[in-house]
């Protein structure tokens, strides 16, 4: 699966725009469809296309396990904390008229971080599922055959 | 945070603090410390609880429009005395449980998931104070996936000692998830007739929808949701094995909360928001509550009789239990709602206690607790078995004991609506809940062979008195939480 | 005219999917007719207006589920055994009548719903109204998917994120920790082949 | 019948959920469970935005041209939060799956369950994948 040129050159060349237009989607959720889910799950295929084609080793290299663990923790403190700000300003939980003088421009503010906070949730939990199971698959079941790590979708079912 | 600012929050608190602290105990590596995260998390809600239970005093009730939208177009908390009344109950047991965790969880599972573990442990608390603030029909189902995913996390635990904890796990989260979509099938009909999901708002617009059929088939799904959720007498097979396989912290905060949360929200569904069709709620009570919950009763306290498994057998007797409160409930009369609400703070306290005693002699044992393994602990772990048996007499309503209090109100709930033959039946199976509990009193004081002496740790025994004299304490002087309870019927009997 | 007639056609793909699935036993087919699934009722999802759900169920549903059930399948036996409806309608009879009389049930309440597409329903005429009107007078935000999702509605949001949350946390302590304890287990047993099947 | 020719969207969609939910009950096989309730939730979501369809709106996109008759957002915002509970659901069963035939050896209802009996009889054997707790 990795020796295989074409993949490889392929890969390098669609890893930039998949992640591009996750960030599109993710902050253009206020004009056209898209929005925390959608740009976190793109962004997360991106790593997991890179995981699938050069090893989990190379993905786990790229996005170390802390790293992992702290995107999924953080995009619920970012949301809880615009919540906690909220209450903070002498707003409720989780209202944003209080973000800012204009109370318009104060729920863009809390939308576009709370947007981002759940994108940073999904494209952590995304990526650390994908490595979950094939790590998992792979460290149980494949003969150590002391190959570089197989990835999951090299021998097939 | 000014104190200014907590105290106009205090809704959204009860249930943020220990969902925004469960994100920061996963992150933190040191069992400790996330141990300490769990005890702030579900300290704070409980001080949180006890404040709303004071605003709620003299019957009033408030609204907390979360992101300032007012309902219903924002979501709301509710905050009445039924609400703060069993936020509280859940908060108390949760916080007891927690202290408890400390060495009872660690004793079970690796060291290196503690952090992740605690982290579920306070979603699932949050997940279940949610599900009771809130007052809005879709939110209630994430609160649901909330503490059912996370349950789901605390039951696998269990793997590390015993295997069967995953298929317990997996028949808990695909039953639960069944469940939780038959309850949005219910809400999707409603809201496709009403147009509204704010639970107060679908009060009123309920009784003047014209189609009929679609408010009947809407509130049967609801109901079939909650009652898979709330382990009541036909759908309740994933409620053993979940409680049995769990580490027993986890069994214990199962056992003391999570069905009670459910068993409220069907209160409130059948006597909040479709109090507006009496003859619809009339009906479910009557002819789908109070039938399931007798077979409940029975099957569970016949089913507790010829289990070994200990913890099994406090978990069938749990099916037992709740049926006395979903019976309570299904006389849909001010009575019947009071000796429902008493016995969700009896019980909790009873099986909580039960299960933490468990839990200590599951520690002590270092391995499952089965009734032949438990022998001659009566002798060997003093301090932990009377208060076992405490929690023991108060199960069978032995006068001076919670329990008591729970019969004596369910009972007069029954023959205000003179239900005769159902009050024997209650009567006959408190007789039998007594023979397996003396099965267990036997067993503890039976002489074995070969005993190994068994140190007993004070960080584990004393969460259990806590639980154990509160069983006492709210026998003897109930006032506190028979009131609580009575309020709570009062207000949402109102609605009748 | 349009629109009924694409959704005419998704449905009975949907139909024919679905049975699909009931009758194959191979895994490998059944996961890949659950992607299908996905992505047909994401375009089902477009005809119907919904194109942010489409966009998610098409990203998630199809994709994402799609690959955790691959990495899942890559060493899970890949034949269903026996299927109870081959061991005779006794086996299949409960699940049966559950689903009849479900059905029958929401059946007789959906013929009473109002038609589907008609605007005077009350579910149009209660609270949409608002977040379409406030969305672009007060917040000015066009998408009023996004500000219903994230402001209006932000708290079942947060929920929701707590639940992706709760799901990362689990599959980590269910996996991961697992995976840990079995290598370092292969790493001291370096000395003899690894056992395929099965850990030791 | 005039209800029946506007509602039949409604009713295909219902016979997708009850599919949906025999195969989640009847099969055995836990992977196959969790495709059956892949589909019982997403034919759910196609009631809801059914639910939604205004007849001739477009999407809740407000646009300046005019005033467009836009479909109902509401259900929108339901499912998008439905669809991503579902996939957790799903990813947690999955784990769980991985872990029972790592445990198990099989993933058949009937022979888990068996095995699980199995395991009742002796005093609670240790499980044999048991990490030590190094």
């Amino acid at each position: 699966m990795r020796d295989n040129p074409i993949l490889r050159v392929t890969a390098k060349i669609l890893f930039a725009p998949i992640i591009v237009f996750g960030l599109y989607v993710q902050f253009h959720g206020d004009y056209s469809p898209g929005g925390g889910f959608q740009a976190g799950v793109i962004i997360a295929a991106a790593f997991i296309l890179h995981a699938l084609i050069f090893g989990l080793e190379a993905g786990r290299r790229l996005v170390p396990g802390w790293v992992n663990l702290a995107m999924l923790a953080g995009g619920v403190i970012v949301y809880g904390g615009v919540g906690v700000a909220g209450m903070m300003l002498d707003g409720l939980f989780l209202d944003y008229n209080v973000l800012s003088y204009d109370a318009s421009k104060g729920q863009h503010y809390g939308i576009i971080l709370v947007e981002f906070g759940v994108g940073l949730t999904v494209t952590g939990v995304m990526l650390a599922l994908f490595h979950a199971f094939a790590g998992f698959a792979e460290a149980h079941y494949k003969p150590s055959s002391g190959s570089k790590g197989g990835t999951s979708g090299e021998d097939g079912s | 945070m000014t104190l200014a600012q907590i105290i106009a929050n205090l809704p959204a608190l009860v249930v943020a603090i220990p969902l925004l602290l469960a994100p920061v105990a996963a992150l933190l590596p040191y069992a400790g410390l996330t141990w300490a995260l769990a005890v702030a998390g579900t300290g704070g809600a409980l001080f949180c609880a006890v404040m709303l239970m004071g605003a709620t005093a003299g019957g009033k009730s408030f609204s907390y429009a979360l992101g300032s939208w007012p309902p219903p177009w924002g979501i709301e908390f509710v905050v009445d005395p039924v609400s703060a009344f069993t936020v509280l109950v859940m908060a108390a047991l949760a916080f007891v449980a927690t202290l408890f965790a400390r060495t009872a969880l660690l004793a079970e599972i690796a060291e290196a998931d503690a952090g992740k573990a605690y982290s579920a442990w306070l979603l699932a608390c949050g997940g279940l104070s949610g599900l009771v603030m809130t007052g809005d029909a879709f939110n209630l189902f994430v609160f649901l996936e909330i503490s059912a995913l996370s349950s789901v996390i605390l039951i696998a635990l269990g793997a590390g000692k015993d295997r069967r904890a995953l298929i317990a796990g997996y028949n808990y989260l695909v039953i639960g998830a069944v469940g939780a979509t038959f309850y949005v099938i219910g809400v999707g009909f409603i809201y496709a007739v009403t147009g509204s999901l704010n639970m107060a708002d679908l009060a009123e617009r309920i009784p003047q929808v014209p189609q009929t059929t679609v408010v009947m088939v809407g509130f049967g799904f609801m109901m079939a949701g909650l009652l898979v959720k709330a382990a009541i007498f036909p759908v309740h097979v994933w409620l053993p094995a979940a409680y049995a396989f769990a580490p027993s912290a986890v069994s214990a905060l199962l056992a003391a909360i999570a069905t009670k949360a459910s068993l409220y929200v069907i209160a409130r569904v059948m006597f909040g928001m479709f109090a507006g069709v009496p003859d619809l709620a009339g009906f479910a009570a009557e002819f789908i509550l109070v039938p399931l919950a007798l077979a409940g009763i029975f099957l569970g306290t016949i089913l507790a009789i010829y289990e070994n498994d200990i913890k099994k057998l406090l978990a069938f007797s749990s099916v037992a239990q709740i049926g006395y409160i979903a019976l309570g409930f299904g006389l849909a009369s001010t009575a019947g709602l009071a000796a429902g609400f008493i016995h969700i703070g009896n019980h909790a306290l009873i099986k909580g206690g039960l299960f933490l005693a468990v839990g200590c002699y599951a520690v002590a044992l270092g391995s499952r607790v089965n009734l032949g393994g438990m022998a001659g602990l009566g002798r060997r772990m003093p301090i932990t078995t009377t208060a076992f048996l405490v929690c023991g007499l108060s199960l069978i309503g032995l006068p001076l004991t919670a329990g008591f209090i729970s019969k004596l109100y369910l009972v007069r709930a029954l023959l205000e609506a003179d239900m005769i033959a159902v009050l024997l039946l209650v009567m006959a199976s408190s007789a039998l809940s007594v023979v397996y509990l003396w099965k267990i009193v036997e067993v503890l004081w039976q002489k074995a062979e070969g005993e190994a002496a068994v140190t007993e740790q004070p960080a584990l025994y004393m969460p259990l008195w806590i639980v154990a004299i509160a069983n006492i304490w709210f026998g003897i002087a109930p006032a506190p939480l028979v009131d609580g309870a009575q309020r709570a019927a009062m207000y949402l009997a109102g609605g009748l | 005219m349009a629109v009924t007639l694409t959704n005419m056609l998704l449905l009975a793909l949907l139909v024919f999917i679905l049975v699909l699935v009931i009758r194959t036993r191979k895994l490998f087919p059944v996961v890949v007719l659950a992607g299908a699934y996905s992505l047909v009722s994401a375009a089902m999802f477009v005809n119907l207006d919904a194109v942010d759900v489409a966009f998610t169920e098409a990203a998630v549903g199809a994709g994402i589920s799609t690959v955790l059930f691959l990495a899942a399948m890559a060493y899970l036996p890949g034949t269903e055994k026996e299927p109870p409806e081959a061991k005779g309608l006794m086996h299949i009879l409960p699940a049966l009548v559950v689903c009849l009389v479900g059905g029958a049930l929401l059946i007789a309440a959906a013929v009473e719903l109002p038609a589907v597409g008609d605007p005077s329903a009350p579910a149009h005429n209660h609270v949409a109204p608002r977040y379409l009107e406030e969305s672009g007078s007060f917040l000015h935000i066009p998408n009023v998917v996004t500000t219903v999702l994230a402001s209006y509605r932000g708290f079942d949001t947060f929920g929701e994120t707590v639940v992706v949350f709760t799901a990362g946390l689990g599959v980590l302590v269910l996996l991961a920790g697992h995976t840990r304890t079995a290598l370092r287990r292969r790493k001291d047993d370096s000395g003899n082949t690894g056992k395929g099947g099965g850990d030791a | 019948m005039t209800v029946l020719v506007e509602n039949w969207n409604y009713l295909v969609v219902i016979c997708l959920m009850m599919g949906g939910l025999f195969i989640v009950i009847s099969q055995n096989n836990l992977v196959k469970k969790l495709v059956g309730l892949a589909i019982f939730q997403t034919s759910v979501f196609l009631f809801y935005i059914s639910v939604g369809k205004i007849a001739g709106g477009t999407a809740p996109i407000l646009k300046e041209t005019g005033d467009l008759l836009y479909s109902n957002p509401l259900p929108h915002v339901l499912i998008l939060t439905a669809i991503v509970v579902g996939v957790a659901t799903t990813a947690l069963g999955l784990a769980l799956v991985l872990r029972i035939n790592a445990a198990f050896g099989s993933i058949e209802d009937d022979e888990v369950l068996a095995m699980k009996a199995e395991d009742g009889e002796p005093r609670g054997r240790r499980d044999d994948d048991a990490e030590d707790r190094t």
